[in-house]
């Protein structure tokens, strides 16, 4: 044994080479919050039309949003989950797919949801509780929400590698919240979609709370380096910044198109209302904070930007116009929504035969005549 | 004794867990500074710290499975599962870690957790916030089932259910946490028990969580029309009580279980079956079932109709006692 | 008509529902070189190709998330679970997603997706490996659940199930595997009915899945005692066929049931409260129930004291005919 | 509008800031295969009387593991798991923790739980089909195994929560599989563990094969950067050279004790045997592939070290005969375990009464006695 070297163990934390989890990237940005182009978005593409089309968006979902809320103080609505603050976020992910693109929403995507064309009264079905899938997903290729968080991620990603197999050249998109991907859901959904190199794009608002839990409760590290870690191509963004929200979404739908594999996209946002209609966000966080955010509003910085480039009144006005329309015709919509009834359910749930189905279909019926005939 | 509603009762009753014991600690989704969704954790984290009131990541499996690890270090883990309709992402650590440890371990490992499950419809919730799921942990040998209907048993079950040493599924009727009720200082019963909530000689009406109120009213009504209807709380779904139920059973000979759950393979099920077992010569009617339909649960502006009302209550009873 | 093993007749039958429809794909946890752990699907990879029977990732949710995922696209997905005891972490996806997908898009959208779960005990495994959860699914609405008893069924049924637009969650007793039997080429019957397998006039068996045999063994010792008994193989467990099922109830006027299942809320709880319910007039004696104990599985020495044998079974029906 | 600039579309590629997943870094290794120090290993620290017994460790696991397959191939095991070419990754490890820091092993940690004081026949136990749990866990600080894979990661997190709750310094130390690591459960326990600092060392086996499922099958990127993601420290090290994993162990261990969060080490390894007794890898492998494995044996990797550093015979013949002890008295005791009666099992399910427990055992009582009666 004497022959054995007996060096004095050295601190381990210099012998060995540790790799240390990297802080964030800085989120790319185009538009400053007072409107003005950065360094970046000076090097950027931009394109008038979608410009204006962006703002459109984004004001008519902010509109339906209020409008929402209004009917759900009245009692029009069970609840709402509000946009507010995110609307960059939403439009400029979804401007940036083709319309045959699949869209696996999570339940916040209301503004997104508009741009496929929903009407907003579809948008207010689920949550006024007369349907759980208020749409023609198949005609706006913007599949019904998902309240179980992320579950929605594993469907998607399962679409992305059926549109690969069928040799299509579509994209799947879906979104998720920053508190969804602590679910185990989420993360097996990455790793799986890496493996698959399916086409698909995961696009997370990052609004920065998960009902009240903060970020720092909710995960270490960032969120688009988690994605780098399961092989994911990944990018972060000022999700408030409609511009470059659109153009590093482009970026991510083109790798994916491409057949480059998935890709993370981390939109850094805030949820500027409450988590619900439910919920009172000063229970848990400063009114401070939401301060500073108002001053990154992704609206007022488009219209800043706009007005800087020329685009006059008329545009403001129109666009106002037709958010008044929105919101008087979705409160009727609403009020004329036609509500279920159960009898017609007990077809819905199997396509085929169903010999325990029918005998309830049967006793309930019976039941009800007993209540008729009791009257 | 004192008055207070359902969610205030389990809020007192949690921190009287509390305080009795500093191992008893308090995790799940938004449960800190909101006091949780139905604000049943409220002023807890400010009074006990945030080691022991967690607000945790949003993942139910971690919930549990992390509760699982402290309990193994020797604290009394009490998950917050935020609806009913959420806790299926972390079935696997209640049904094969949690329910099963114990076993495993040859009897020597306890699991001291409680899941508390706010549940069941009637509140015009959106999809998957009105589920009732006690079946699914019932049919699960390691865990215990309960189901508070008052205020009352809500302050006393949740401190036994914190009490017991096995893994306990409590189960809290979401719509009846703003109903109010006296809740006496001491308990009545201990966790296993069943209750008779209303003497009766015609038939015998099983209920539990949601449904007692339910039940009683349904009573009420027959009592109008000269039907003596005897009302059972089941309170524990699993165990259940079977000497009660089965006493109260051959006292009627009649026998009605209503629950929110789906009918098929319902707890009604196991009452049904358990009762005729037992107490079949005493019968003069089948159980009869009165249980949600088996249907995924119903956009909300349809659940009156899904959800087993007085209506169908009072129908039942009638077809048992025209049997 | 040929003699194959259940295990064989299964791989043929998936073959020929891939061979019939390429929409049909195969994916879950080392079926494709490996064939399964059970070889279920050996040779399927080099026929179809990896893209068709797929080698996932070791996670369960993922295969029956991304599955939904492939039925939205089109796809006719069958999904390997390689054991019972694994298939809780993707419980949420069978429970939330899949079995709601249809009744949440208003009766819009097919799942046509298989889930096929090896179960049962009987084959001296550790723990998680022998377990029969099939009532967890039977309770959940959106579900149909079946289980095949013998190779002819387990070829077509299989087959059955690919072509069914609903989600089939799909038992194979696992210690059947090895058993042979005819197979005849076309079916003769559907998925959905219960099958007499023995006629009988003094009391009626009714089993499903792995019991099958076990309430044949016994209804042939039983035989030799002088006692005719009806033996019933439920084949679906959800929805049951009443039809069939009440039919034998009434026709002998007692019924034992068995399975594997623990016995609380297991699928003997249904049959007894809905035969209890329709032929209450005829019984001449309770439904009784041979389960498996409501323990944990025990250590596999154990198993055979714990699962419902000929034994227990002759017992329950001694007890039924001289209730 | 015509004030807007109107710039060409760029490729997206070039205008944003990609995160691509980086490679795996090279793993620490100390001693190469034919037992020289690398140059890393030259500036490492060494304790001569460590090696000789991480030595006897490994050796006598893997005698251990040729009696399991024995006595399983005679039929009195029912299934055993090999550790075979695992030996250095487990003994390095679990050399590297005091005792009283907390093991959860997955369900191949044999050759630690031997180090952990563990008997043979206590760990043959389970795998004859006795017992779930065939040990002290308390006294051992090794908990029972968990086959549901991952779902020990979540204890584990728990219980080093706890212990950083209760102010004491053990650490928490948790085996994983590189299959496991696609769990949504071993997911969750990274980033639960991240967000609670919790003193936890994940250590992953990653012997390149999940059953049949080969690594490239099973995840992309590499498993120690996902863990950097998380937001935990990281380590990569060659998990054949018990010399080097003891080391990064130490310095993970001491990362941990210290206040400093979670650590993953990836312990690049590989399994030599099939998954199990019932497993035939040439289905799913070529032999080729393990042969180059097999020059990289750990065993031999050490003895050659050992040799060369001046260890005589007399060591290796005293090993050897206490490996043939080891074999000779776990086959006894192996075919003396005490079955289980079933009775015994009602009583231990709850710790409190249990009314359909009671009904359930007073029922089988019944029934044996008639069985008994019949007789
Ligand atoms: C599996 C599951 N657990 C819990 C909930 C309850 N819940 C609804 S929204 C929410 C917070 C979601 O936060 P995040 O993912 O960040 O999305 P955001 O609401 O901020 O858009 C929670 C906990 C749920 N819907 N699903
Ligand atoms: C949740 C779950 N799913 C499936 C299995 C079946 N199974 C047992 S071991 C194994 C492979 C594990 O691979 P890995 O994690 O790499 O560990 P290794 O066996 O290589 O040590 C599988 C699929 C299981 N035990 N648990
Ligand atoms: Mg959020
Ligand atoms: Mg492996």
């Amino acid at each position: 044994m004497t022959a054995l070297r007996s060096v004095p163990v050295a601190s381990p934390e210099r012998s060995v080479q540790a790799l240390l989890p990297r802080a964030a990237a800085i989120p790319t940005q185009y538009l400053s919050p007072d409107g003005n182009l950065t360094e970046q978005g000076r090097g950027a593409p931009i394109d008038d039309a979608l410009m204006t089309t962006m703002f459109r968006d984004m004001y008519l979902g902010r509109r339906l949003d209020q409008q929402a809320l209004n009917l759900q103080r009245q009692g029009e609505l069970g609840l709402w989950l509000m946009s507010l603050g995110q609307e960059a976020s939403q439009v400029g992910s979804i401007r940036a797919l083709r319309d045959t693109d699949y869209v696996f929403p999570s339940y916040r995507e209301h503004v997104a949801g508009l741009c496929r064309g929903l009407t907003p009264t579809q948008l207010l079905s689920q949550w006024r509780g007369v349907v759980h899938a208020g749409w023609d997903w198949e005609a706006t290729r913007f599949h019904f929400y998902s309240l179980v968080l992320g579950s929605q991620t594993l469907h998607a990603t399962g679409y992305a590698i059926g549109l690969k197999h069928d040799g299509v050249d579509d994209v799947v998109l879906t979104y998720v919240g920053d508190g969804a991907t602590s679910q185990g859901d989420v993360n097996e959904a990455l790793n799986w979609a890496a493996v698959n190199d399916a086409p698909i794009v995961f696009f997370c608002q990052n609004n920065n709370w998960a009902i009240s839990t903060p970020n720092r409760a909710q995960y270490r590290g960032a969120l688009h380096r988690r994605a780098t870690g399961f092989g994911l191509r990944s990018y972060i963004v000022d999700g408030n910044d409609a511009l470059a929200v659109h153009d590093v979404t482009q970026a991510a739908v083109s790798h994916a198109r491409n057949g480059g594999g998935p890709v993370f996209i981390e939109a850094d946002t805030y949820r500027m209302a409450g988590h619900s209609t439910s919920d009172d966000p000063r229970r848990y966080r400063e009114d401070a904070e939401t301060e500073v955010w108002k001053a990154r509003d992704p609206i007022t910085r488009l219209e800043l930007y706009l007005r800087a480039s020329g685009v006059d009144d008329d545009y403001f006005s129109e666009v106002r116009a037709e958010g008044d329309d929105l919101a008087e015709s979705v409160r009727k919509a609403c009020l004329q929504l036609e509500e279920p009834v159960l009898t017609d359910l007990f077809s819905k749930v199997y396509a085929e035969q169903h010999p325990v189905m029918d005998l309830q279909h049967a006793e309930h019926l019976r039941f009800l005549s007993t209540l008729e005939a009791a009257q | 004794m004192t008055q207070m509603t359902m969610g205030k009762a389990l809020n007192e009753g949690l921190r009287a867990a509390m305080q009795a014991d500093d191992k008893v600690v308090v995790l799940g989704e938004d449960i800190g500074a909101l006091g949780g969704v139905f604000r049943i954790t409220e002023g807890l984290q400010d009074q006990f710290g945030p080691q022991r009131v967690v607000d945790t990541p949003l993942a139910e499996s971690g919930i549990v499975g992390t509760a699982i690890g402290l309990a193994m270090r020797g604290y009394r883990p009490v998950c917050e599962i935020q609806f009913d309709g959420f806790v299926y992402p972390g079935f696997d650590q209640i049904v094969s870690q949690l329910a099963k440890m114990r076993a495993r371990s040859g009897g020597r490992l306890a699991m001291p957790v409680v899941i508390r499950i706010p549940c069941g419809g009637g509140i015009g919730a959106v999809e998957h916030h009105s589920e009732s799921n006690e079946a699914y942990f019932a049919h699960t040998a390691g865990l215990r089932v309960v189901s508070c209907a008052t205020p009352e048993d809500a302050f006393h079950m949740i401190q036994q259910a914190v009490l017991s040493d096995d893994p306990v599924v409590f189960f809290e009727p979401k719509r009846r946490y703003w109903d109010k009720g006296d809740v006496a200082d001491t308990p009545s019963l201990d966790l296993h028990s069943a209750r008779v909530v209303r003497a009766g000689a015609d038939v015998t009406l099983v209920a539990h969580g949601p449904s007692v109120k339910v039940a009683e009213q349904a009573a009420s009504f027959a009592a109008s029309d000269g039907v003596d209807v005897q009302v059972v709380d089941l309170r524990s779904v699993s165990p259940l009580d079977t000497t009660t139920l089965h006493a109260c059973a051959r006292s009627t000979g009649r026998v009605v279980v209503v629950h929110e759950a789906s009918t098929f393979l319902g707890i009604g099920a196991e009452v049904a079956a358990s009762v005729t077992e037992h107490c079949f010569r005493d019968l003069q009617a089948p159980v009869l079932r009165v249980g949600a339909y088996d249907l995924p649960y119903p956009p909300s502006k349809a659940e009156d109709d899904f959800l087993p009302g007085v209506d169908r209550v009072l129908d039942a009873l009638e077809r048992s006692l025209s049997y």
